[in-house]
C-alpha cells in the first residue's frame, strides 16, 4: 500500500519536471506583468511586439524539433533562412507576386534542408558537421546573392507588397497551424514515433526495422518548410534583406529549444512543443531586460544564468548521479 | 578447528529508488575457502558483493574485513587493501593498452617524477598475464583488438596483479571457453589452498555446487538460507532460489522433435568474415532451431545476418524462399528478432514501455499504416502487456526502471505482438530469473505448437537441449555438429564440438 | 482613402506648422521638464568606438542636464532587429526614437509615426526620395550627419592631404565596401578620385564622382597604377579570420607602401603590423584608441566623429516631444548635413579629444543646445552647419 | 606496423596539401613564401589553428562539445591585456596571464559543467553566452586596443610562434601521454562507466581537461590579441565561429593520429590549414570563394573518413 504511492508519487514527480519549462514560461509572463505594471509599459502593444519577436524563431524551432528528436544538430538554420528569404525576396522583385515568393521561399528552404540530408544520410556523415559545413556554403552564397542583386547592401521587397501580411492575426495563423501540423505528425502518426524511438536507440530502430535514412530526410524537410515558413514572415516584419537577416536565428533556435526542455540527445522525452514554450520564454526574458535597460554585456550574463537554471531544474529527473552526462 | 571470518557483512541495506536491493542482509566468508552466493536476477547476489569490493555504497550496515572495519572508498581502494572483484559485465576499457588496463587508475605506480615509464608498466603487465596463465596475450596491445575472453583474462590479471585476500568472481565463466574456465578454477583453487578467500557468483547451479564449499541463497535482497558442502541438493538449492516449488514444466516435456517440411528460413553458402563460413542452415515451419557455440563463434552474426540487419559478403539469406533485404523486409516477412544484448538492441531504454512495443506493431494499428489513434494503440499494447504479464506500474513507464526480465518481456511483446511467424531469439533468457524464464519457454513451446519457428540461439546449453527440436554447434563459423532432440542428450556431447 | 488620409495629413501639419509660427512669434518657447521623456536610441553597432562615445554624451551629459530618459537597443544586425527594437521602445512609452541604425529608415519612420513617436536620424541622411516621401510626416524630426557627398568628400580630403605631402603609394582599406555599405564605398570613391586628380590618371577609365559606380559594380576596390600615383593593396570586409589577418599584414608590409587610407578601423587593423615609414589615415571617432594611436604616431590623420555632433538631433526631437517642432517654411522636416573633425597631428587631436570627452564641459553644452529649443530652421541650420572645432568654440 | 606505411599515413595530407598550394600558385604565378610576412602569417595560423584544435578536440574526444570555448580565449586575452597595459607588464608576462587566466575559466566553465551534470553542449551555449558578456561588461564594450604598445604588438615573429607551437605541444603530450591525469583521461574517454567503477575520479579529470583547453584558448586569445593591438568586443555567440574553423584539422588530426600522436596529428592537420590560408592570402581569393572551398575540403574530407574502407575496396578492385 504505502510502496503504491509512492510510486505513485514518482510517476507524478517524473511528470510535474517533465513540464518545468512550462512552469518556467509562466513565471517569467508573472515576472514581466509584475515589471511591466510597474515600469508603465503599454502591455496591450507589448503583447502584439512578444508575438512578433517569437514567431519566427517559434516557427523553426518547431521544425527544428524533428531533426533534434534524431538526437542531431543543425547549425546552418539561420543561414539557410537568410538565403531562402533573399531569393524569395528577389523572386518576389522579378515577378511581383507573394505567392511566389511563399513558395520560393519555402521551395530553397527545403531544397537546402534536402542537401543536408542527402549528403549526411549518404555517406553516413555526422549530421553537425554537415551542417558546419553548410553554413559556411550558405554565408557565401548569402554573400553572392547580394552581389548578384547588384543594387548594394540589399534586397528590398515594397513595404506595401507584404503589409498586409505584417499582421497578428496572420503570423497566430501560421503558427497555430504549422504547430498543429507538426504535433499531429510527431505525436499522431508513424513518422514521429519512429523519430523518437531512433532518436532514443539507433541500433535497437534498425533492428526494429526502421529506416533511418529515410526519417531523416523527412526531419530535414519538416525543418525546411519551418525555415521557408520562417523566412517568409520575416520577410513580411521587414522586408528589407541584408546579408545578415536571420543571423541570429540559428542560435536562437538552438536556445529556445533546450530552453523549452527539449534533450539536446533527443529520443522520446522530445517535446513538439518545447520550441514554442521556448522561444516565447526567451523573449519574455528579453524583454524582461529591455525594461530594466540593462548593459549589454550585463544583460546576457543573466540571460545565460537563467537559461541555466531553468534547463537545470527542467532535465533534474533525467540525471546520472554515477557518470557525467556526455 | 576455529575458522577465521575474512568477509563480514553485516545488516546491509540499499535501496535503488523504491526498490529495495538488499534487506538487512548479513554474509560471512571464512578464510580457505570457496563460498557460492546463488539466486535469481535481482536477488541482489551482485549488489552485496559489489559493495563489498567499493563499486558503490550502501545506505545501511557495517562490512568487516578480516575483523576490521572496512570501508573502501572505490575498487581501487578495495584491491589495493586485499579485495578484489571480477565484474560481470565487461570491465575493460577497449580504447587502452591491456598493461594500462591491468593498472587501471594506477598508472602512478610507474611514475618516475612526474612522468609515467610507459615501458616498465608493460613489463610489469606481462608479468602478470604470466603468472595466471595467459602470456598469449600481449600486454602492449590495444585491448578492443582482443576477443571477448582475453578482455576478461585481462580483468582477471588487473585483479590477481593485486595479491587480493578476497576474491570475488560474478557470473565470468558463462563467456568464457574452456581455456577460459580453467584460468579461472585454478585461480580459484590457488587462493583456497593458500588460504584466502574466494566468493563465487553464477546462476549456474552444476558449476557452483561442483566449485564451491558453501553455497549462500538470496532472493529478493534477503539471504534465504546458508548450504554447507553436505547439504547441496539440486532441488532445495532450486527451491529457496525462487521461494516455491516450480509447478508443471520446466523446459518442454515431449522428445518429439518432429516439425513441418516447409522451409521458412535459411541461409545458403554464407560467408562473413571469420563469423560465418560458407554455412548453410534451414529453418522449418514449427521447429524450434537451437544454435550453440561459445560467444565468439558466430552465432550471433548468424542471427542478424538472417534477419537482414548484417549484409554477407557472399551468399545469402532468404526467408520463404526470398532474399532478406533489410530489416524492414524480413518484418514484412512476419520475422521477429530478439537481440542479445537487450539494453542496446533490443529495447529503447529511455522510452515507455508502449513506445517500444508499438514501435514494431505500427503496422498492426495504425490506420492505413500512418495514423496512430491513441485509443488503438493502448488497446495494442494493453494486450501484449497483459498476455506476458509485464510487471509495470503504467504502459507509460520507462523501460530502464524495470527488472531484466520484465525488459525481455517487453522485447518479446514487441515481436509476438505483431503475430510473427518466425522469432529468432539470440539468448532470449540472459539474465532473466528462473520464473520468467519458465514462462518464455513455455511461450516458445506454445508458439511451436502453434506452427510458428524459432531459431534459439544461446550460450545456455542446458535450455537449447531442453528446448530444441534440432540443436547445431557452432565453432568458428562453421556447424561442427548437429543433434536431434533426445532423452539422452547431455551437455558434455555438446561441449566436445565447442571447444 | 490612402490619398485622403496623406492629404489630411498634410494639412493637418500645414496647419499646425502655421499655428506654431504664429505662436513662437507669439511667445517664447517655454521648456516645461516636469515629465521624464523616454527617447529610444536604436545602435547598429554597439561595439563601435563611435557608438560608445555616442552613448556616453547622452547618458553622460545629456541625461543629467535635462529630465529624459535614454532606452538603448541591443546590437542590431538587420532590419527585423530594428523593427523589433523600435517595438520595444514604443511598448515601453518611449516618446521618441533617435536613430543611428540604417538598415531600413523608411521603415522605422513608418513604424514610429504609426504609433505616434517621433523619429530623428542622427548621423546620416536619408537618400533624396525617402526625405521626400518622410519631409512632410510630422512624427519625422529629421536627420543630421554626413550626407554621401560630405563621405565622399572626406575621403577626397584625406586622399589629398598625403598627395599634398608628395606621396605616391597608397593602400586602401574598403571596411565593409563587399557588403555595400554606402558610406565606406563613397569615402574609398573619394580617395581614389582625389589621386586621378593629382596623379592625372584614372581609376577604371571614370575619374571624379563617376568612380562611385565603378566600386558598386566590382563590390572591391582594384588596386593598380592611377596616373603617377599608385593604389598598392586593398583589403576589405572584417572576416577576421587567419586568411583575412593574413591579408591585412601582407598589405600594410607591401614593398614601398606610403599610406594606408582606411575608410574605418584604420590603426586598430594595420597599427600592428604596418611598415617602417608607413603612415595610416583613417574616419572614426575621437576615442581613447585613437588618441594613443595619434600620439605613438601609429595614426597620422584622423576624420573623426565627435561625440556631441548627435546634440542638435536630441535638442530637434526634444523640441518636438515638448510640441515645438522645427520646420522650414514649407513645414518640412530637417535635414542637414554635418561633418568630421580633421585631426592630422597628436597635438590638434588631443586639443579635440579633450574637449570631446569631457563630461563637464562637451563640444556643444546644455546652453548652447538649449538656444536650439523651439528655434527656428534657419537658426537650427546655420547652429548645426558651423561643426568645425573652432567654429563651435567660437560659440561659447 | 610498417615504418613505410606509416611515414604514408603520416604526411600524404600534408605532403598532398602543400603540392596542391604550391602547384596553383605556381599557375597563378605568385610565389608562396615571399616576404618574411608571409612566413610570420602562416606560422600564426598554424599555432592559432593548432591551439583550437587541441582545445575542442580535448573534451570533443570525451564527448564534450564545449562551444564555450571561444569566449574563454575572448575573455581572458581581454583581462590579461587591460593588465598588462595598466601595469606596463612585458609581452611574455601577458602570455602567462592569457593563459593562467584560460586555465581559470575554462575550469570554471567545467566547474559549472560536473555541478549542474547537465549536457556539455547546453553548459558551454551558456558559458559561451556568459563570458561575452562579461568582457563586454568588463571593458565597457570598448574593447582592448594596445596598438601602440610597442612591446605588446611586437610579438609577432616566426621565433615566437615557433615557440608557442613547440611549447603547447610538448605540454599537452607530456600531459595526456605521461602522466597519471593522462592515463585516467584515456581510460574515461573509452570507457567511462568501467574507469568510473574502478575509482578512476572523473570530475577532477574533467575540471583539468577543461583547464588545459582553457589554457590552449587563452594562448589563442593572446595570439589574436597581439597580432593587431585591438580586441574586438562580441555577443550573442559572435565567439563560437572560431570553432569551426577547428572541425577539418580536428578530423585530419584524427587520421593522422592512427600513425603517429594524436596531438602531433593536430599539428600537421593545423599545417595543413596555415597552408591553405597563406594560399588564401598569397592569391587573394574571395572570401566568399574561401569558404565554399573550405566547406568542400571538410565535406570530402569527412566522406573519405566515414566511407574509408569503401574507398579501400574501391581501390583493391580497380587492381
Amino acid at each position: 500500500m504505502e510502496l503504491k504511492s509512492v510510486m505513485n508519487r514518482y510517476g507524478l514527480k517524473q511528470k510535474i519536471f517533465s513540464i518545468a519549462p512550462l512552469f518556467g514560461l509562466i513565471a517569467l509572463v508573472v515576472c514581466f506583468l509584475a515589471a511591466a505594471t510597474a515600469k508603465d509599459l503599454n502591455i496591450a502593444y507589448s503583447m502584439k511586439n512578444i508575438l512578433n519577436q517569437s514567431v519566427v524563431v517559434a516557427v523553426i524551432a518547431t521544425g527544428a524539433i524533428f531533426i533534434y528528436t534524431l538526437g542531431s544538430f543543425d547549425i546552418s538554420l539561420g543561414a539557410s533562412a537568410c538565403v531562402s528569404a533573399l531569393v524569395g525576396g528577389m523572386v518576389y522583385n522579378a515577378t511581383g507576386s507573394v505567392t511566389l515568393m511563399f513558395l520560393t521561399c519555402v521551395g530553397v528552404a527545403v531544397a537546402i534542408a534536402l542537401i543536408n540530408s542527402v549528403l549526411a544520410s549518404v555517406f553516413n556523415l555526422p549530421v553537425f558537421v554537415t551542417t558546419v559545413a553548410m553554413l559556411s556554403v550558405l554565408n557565401a552564397v548569402v554573400l553572392m546573392l547580394i552581389n548578384i542583386n547588384g543594387t548594394g547592401s540589399q534586397i528590398a521587397v515594397p513595404t506595401d507588397a507584404v503589409a498586409g501580411l505584417n499582421t497578428t492575426w496572420f503570423k497566430l495563423l501560421v503558427l497555430v497551424l504549422f504547430f498543429a501540423v507538426c504535433l499531429f505528425v510527431f505525436d499522431f502518426t508513424k513518422i514521429g514515433r519512429l523519430q523518437k524511438f531512433l532518436g532514443g536507440n539507433p541500433v535497437c530502430a534498425k533492428l526494429s526495422g526502421i529506416n533511418n535514412k529515410r526519417l531523416a530526410i523527412i526531419a530535414f524537410v519538416m525543418s525546411g518548410i519551418a525555415v521557408g515558413l520562417g523566412s517568409f514572415l520575416s520577410i513580411t516584419y521587414a522586408p528589407t534583406l541584408t546579408k545578415n537577416t536571420a543571423s541570429s536565428v540559428g542560435m536562437d533556435v538552438i536556445i529556445s529549444i533546450v530552453f523549452g526542455g527539449m534533450p539536446v540527445s533527443g529520443g522520446a522525452r522530445s517535446r513538439i512543443y518545447a520550441a514554442v514554450v521556448g522561444a516565447f520564454s526567451m523573449t519574455f526574458l528579453n524583454q524582461i531586460m529591455v525594461m530594466f535597460n540593462l548593459n549589454s554585456g550585463i544583460g546576457q550574463m543573466v540571460k545565460a544564468v537563467i537559461f541555466l537554471i531553468v534547463v537545470s531544474l527542467a532535465m533534474s529527473n533525467q540525471r546520472n548521479k554515477e557518470i557525467l552526462p556526455r | 578447528m576455529e575458522r577465521k571470518a575474512v568477509v563480514e557483512i553485516r545488516d546491509m541495506t540499499k535501496n535503488f529508488g523504491i526498490t529495495r536491493a538488499l534487506d538487512r542482509v548479513d554474509i560471512t566468508v571464512y578464510a580457505g575457502e570457496i563460498c557460492g552466493l546463488i539466486g535469481e536476477n535481482g536477488s541482489g547476489k551482485s549488489t552485496a558483493t559489489s559493495i563489498y569490493a567499493g563499486m558503490q555504497s550502501c545506505d545501511n550496515g557495517q562490512m568487516f574485513f578480516k575483523g576490521e572495519r572496512w570501508q573502501p572508498s572505490s575498487m581501487m581502494d578495495a584491491l589495493e587493501h586485499g579485495v578484489g572483484m571480477i565484474v560481470q559485465e565487461n570491465g575493460t576499457v577497449p580504447g587502452i593498452t591491456v598493461a594500462e588496463n591491468i593498472f587501471l587508475g594506477e598508472s602512478a605506480r610507474f611514475r618516475k617524477g612526474p612522468l609515467i615509464r610507459r615501458t616498465e608498466m608493460i613489463r610489469k603487465a606481462n608479468e602478470i598475464l604470466k603468472s595466471i596463465g595467459a602470456d598469449h596475450i600481449e600486454a602492449s596491445a590495444v585491448t578492443a583488438s582482443l576477443d571477448f575472453q582475453d578482455r576478461k583474462l585481462v580483468e582477471i590479471a588487473r585483479v590477481m596483479g593485486k595479491k587480493p585476500e578476497v576474491l570475488v568472481v560474478d557470473e565470468t565463466t558463462t563467456a568464457l571457453s574452456q581455456k577460459g574456465r580453467d584460468i579461472i578454477y585454478d585461480i580459484m583453487d590457488k587462493m583456497k589452498t593458500d588460504g584466502k578467500t574466494v566468493i563465487f557468483i553464477s546462476h549456474d547451479l552444476d558449476e557452483i555446487m561442483e566449485v564451491c564449499d558453501r553455497l549462500t541463497v538470496l532472493r529478493d535482497g534477503k539471504i534465504i538460507r546458508t548450504f554447507e558442502k553436505d547439504e547441496f541438493d539440486e532441488e532445495a538449492v532450486k527451491t529457496s532460489m525462487i521461494g516455491r516449488e516450480l509447478k508443471g514444466d520446466y523446459y518442454r516435456s515431449d522428445y518429439d522433435g518432429s516439425y513441418g517440411q516447409e522451409v521458412v528460413a535459411e541461409l545458403r553458402q554464407a560467408n562473413l568474415g571469420d563469423q560465418l563460413k560458407n554455412l548453410s542452415l534451414q529453418l522449418h515451419k514449427g521447429e524450434i532451431l537451437g544454435i550453440g557455440g561459445l560467444s565468439h563463434c558466430g552465432m550471433h552474426t548468424l542471427g542478424k545476418v538472417l534477419f537482414g540487419a548484417v549484409k554477407p559478403e557472399s551468399g545469402e539469406a532468404l526467408v520463404h524462399g526470398k532474399p532478406v533485404r533489410d530489416e524492414a523486409y524480413a518484418m514484412k516477412e512476419k520475422v521477429g528478432y530478439v537481440a542479445k544484448d537487450r539494453d542496446v538492441e533490443s529495447l529503447c531504454l529511455d522510452a515507455s514501455i508502449r513506445d517500444n512495443i508499438s514501435v514494431a506493431g505500427l503496422d498492426q494499428f495504425a490506420v492505413s499504416r500512418f495514423l496512430i489513434l491513441p485509443s488503438k494503440e493502448k488497446a495494442y499494447v494493453k494486450q501484449q502487456v497483459d498476455d506476458l504479464s509485464i510487471k509495470c506500474r503504467s504502459a507509460e513507464q520507462y523501460v530502464s526502471a524495470l527488472s531484466g526480465g520484465n525488459k525481455q518481456k517487453v522485447a518479446f511483446g514487441k515481436w509476438t505482438g505483431r503475430g510473427s511467424e518466425i522469432l529468432i531469439l539470440d539468448c532470449p533468457t540472459r539474465g532473466v530469473d528462473i520464473g520468467v524464464k519458465q514462462a518464455m519457454y513455455q511461450l516458445m513451446y506454445r508458439m511451436k505448437k502453434e506452427g510458428k519457428s524459432i531459431l534459439l540461439i544461446s550460450e545456455e546449453m542446458a535450455e537449447l537441449i531442453g528446448m530444441s527440436d534440432r540443436l547445431i554447434v557452432m565453432k568458428d563459423g562453421e556447424i561442427k555438429k548437429e543433434f536431434r532432440r533426445e532423452e539422452k542428450l547431455s551437455e558434455s556431447d555438446m561441449i566436445r564440438y565447442m571447444i | 482613402m490612402k490619398k485622403w488620409r496623406r492629404l489630411t495629413a498634410f494639412l493637418l501639419t500645414a496647419a499646425m506648422v502655421l499655428m506654431m509660427a504664429c505662436t513662437v512669434m507669439a511667445e517664447a518657447p517655454e521648456m516645461d521638464e516636469s515629465e521624464t521623456v523616454k527617447i529610444g536610441v536604436l545602435v547598429s553597432d554597439t561595439t563601435s568606438a563611435e557608438a560608445l562615445a555616442f552613448r556616453a554624451y547622452y547618458e553622460e551629459y545629456i541625461q543629467n542636464q535635462y529630465n529624459v530618459n535614454f532606452m538603448y537597443s541591443d546590437e542590431l544586425k538587420d532590419s527585423a532587429g530594428e523593427a523589433s527594437a523600435i517595438d520595444n521602445f514604443i511598448a515601453n512609452n518611449c516618446k521618441a526614437v533617435i536613430s543611428l541604425s540604417s538598415f531600413d529608415r523608411p521603415a522605422q519612420i513608418a513604424q514610429c509615426s504609426g504609433a505616434g513617436v517621433y523619429y530623428a536620424v542622427a548621423t546620416g541622411t536619408l537618400t533624396d526620395e525617402e526625405y521626400e516621401a518622410a519631409k512632410t510626416n510630422e512624427y519625422y524630426v529629421g536627420a543630421i550627419g554626413p550626407d554621401l557627398m560630405t563621405e565622399y568628400q572626406t575621403g577626397y580630403d584625406m586622399a589629398k592631404y598625403f598627395l599634398d605631402e608628395g606621396k605616391t603609394k597608397f593602400a586602401i582599406f574598403g571596411g565593409a565596401i563587399p557588403y555595400y555599405t554606402d558610406m565606406h564605398i563613397y569615402r574609398a570613391a573619394g580617395m581614389l578620385a582625389a589621386m586621378c586628380d593629382v596623379g592625372e590618371g584614372s581609376y577604371k577609365d571614370a575619374t571624379g564622382m563617376d568612380i562611385i559606380g565603378k566600386i558598386y559594380e566590382d563590390g572591391a576596390v582594384e588596386t593598380g597604377a592611377i596616373g603617377n600615383v599608385e593604389v598598392v593593396g586593398y583589403v576589405g570586409g572584417y572576416d577576421m579570420d587567419d586568411a583575412w589577418f593574413g591579408k591585412c599584414g601582407e598589405m600594410a608590409q607591401t614593398e614601398g607602401l606610403e599610406v594606408i587610407l582606411a575608410v574605418g578601423n584604420g590603426s586598430d587593423f594595420f597599427g600592428a603590423a604596418k611598415g617602417e615609414g608607413v603612415q595610416i589615415a583613417s574616419v572614426d571617432a575621437y576615442a581613447d584608441s585613437y588618441k594613443e594611436a595619434m600620439e605613438a604616431g601609429t595614426l597620422n590623420y584622423l576624420a573623426g566623429k565627435f561625440s556631441a555632433s548627435i546634440g542638435p538631433i536630441f535638442m530637434a526631437t526634444y523640441s518636438a516631444v515638448k510640441g515645438y517642432p522645427i520646420r522650414d517654411a514649407e513645414g518640412n522636416a530637417l535635414a542637414l548635413s554635418q561633418g568630421y573633425w580633421v585631426a592630422d597631428s597628436a597635438e590638434t587631436f588631443n586639443t579635440y579629444y579633450a574637449v570631446d570627452s569631457s563630461k563637464e564641459e562637451p563640444a556643444y553644452t546644455k546652453e548652447m543646445l538649449d538656444g536650439l529649443f523651439g528655434s527656428s530652421y534657419d537658426d537650427f541650420a546655420a547652429f548645426v552647419s558651423a561643426y568645425t572645432f573652432d567654429e563651435i568654440q567660437g560659440l561659447k | 606496423m610498417k615504418m613505410t606505411k606509416r611515414l604514408f599515413g603520416i604526411f600524404t595530407i600534408p605532403a598532398a596539401v602543400l603540392i596542391v598550394v604550391l602547384a596553383v600558385s605556381r599557375i597563378q604565378g605568385v610565389a608562396l613564401f615571399a616576404t618574411e610576412g608571409n612566413w610570420v602569417s602562416f606560422f600564426r595560423s598554424v599555432a592559432n589553428v593548432m591551439l583550437v584544435t587541441l582545445a575542442l578536440s580535448i573534451n570533443l574526444n570525451s564527448g564534450r562539445f564545449d562551444f564555450s570555448i571561444g569566449s574563454v580565449a575572448l575573455l581572458s586575452s581581454v583581462i590579461s591585456a587591460t593588465i598588462s597595459i595598466q601595469y606596463q607588464l612585458p609581452v611574455g608576462i601577458m602570455l602567462l596571464l592569457s593563459v593562467v587566466l584560460g586555465a581559470v575559466f575554462g575550469f570554471l566553465s567545467g566547474l559549472v559543467y560536473v555541478i549542474v551534470k547537465l549536457p556539455p553542449i547546453i553548459v558551454g551555449l551558456a558559458m559561451a553566452l556568459f563570458y561575452e558578456g562579461l568582457a563586454f561588461a568588463v571593458t565597457g564594450g570598448y574593447g582592448v586596443s594596445f596598438v601602440n604598445n610597442t612591446e605588446l604588438v611586437g610579438f609577432p615573429s616566426v621565433r615566437n610562434y615557433s615557440l608557442i607551437i613547440v611549447a603547447a605541444l610538448a605540454a599537452v603530450i607530456l600531459i595526456f601521454d605521461y602522466t597519471k591525469f593522462g592515463y585516467n583521461y584515456k581510460a574515461l574517454l573509452s570507457g567511462q562507466k568501467v574507469s568510473v567503477h574502478i575509482g578512476i575520479r572523473e570530475i577532477p579529470n574533467t575540471l583539468i581537461c577543461y583547464g588545459i583547453a582553457g589554457a590552449l584558448m587563452g594562448a589563442q586569445g593572446f595570439i589574436t590579441a597581439t597580432n593587431t593591438g585591438t580586441i574586438q568586443m562580441t555577443l550573442n555567440f559572435g565567439s563560437i565561429g572560431a570553432m569551426f574553423a577547428a572541425f577539418l584539422p580536428m578530423f585530419i588530426g584524427g587520421y593522422i593520429g592512427r600513425y603517429i600522436n594524436d596531438k602531433i596529428g593536430c599539428l600537421l592537420g593545423a599545417v595543413s590549414m596555415g597552408l591553405v590560408s597563406l594560399a588564401y592570402v598569397r592569391m587573394d581569393v574571395d572570401s566568399s570563394v574561401q569558404q565554399i572551398i573550405s566547406a568542400l575540403l571538410l565535406v570530402c574530407f569527412l566522406i573519405f573518413l566515414n566511407n574509408e574502407q569503401k574507398f579501400k575496396n574501391l581501390v583493391k578492385q580497380g587492381r
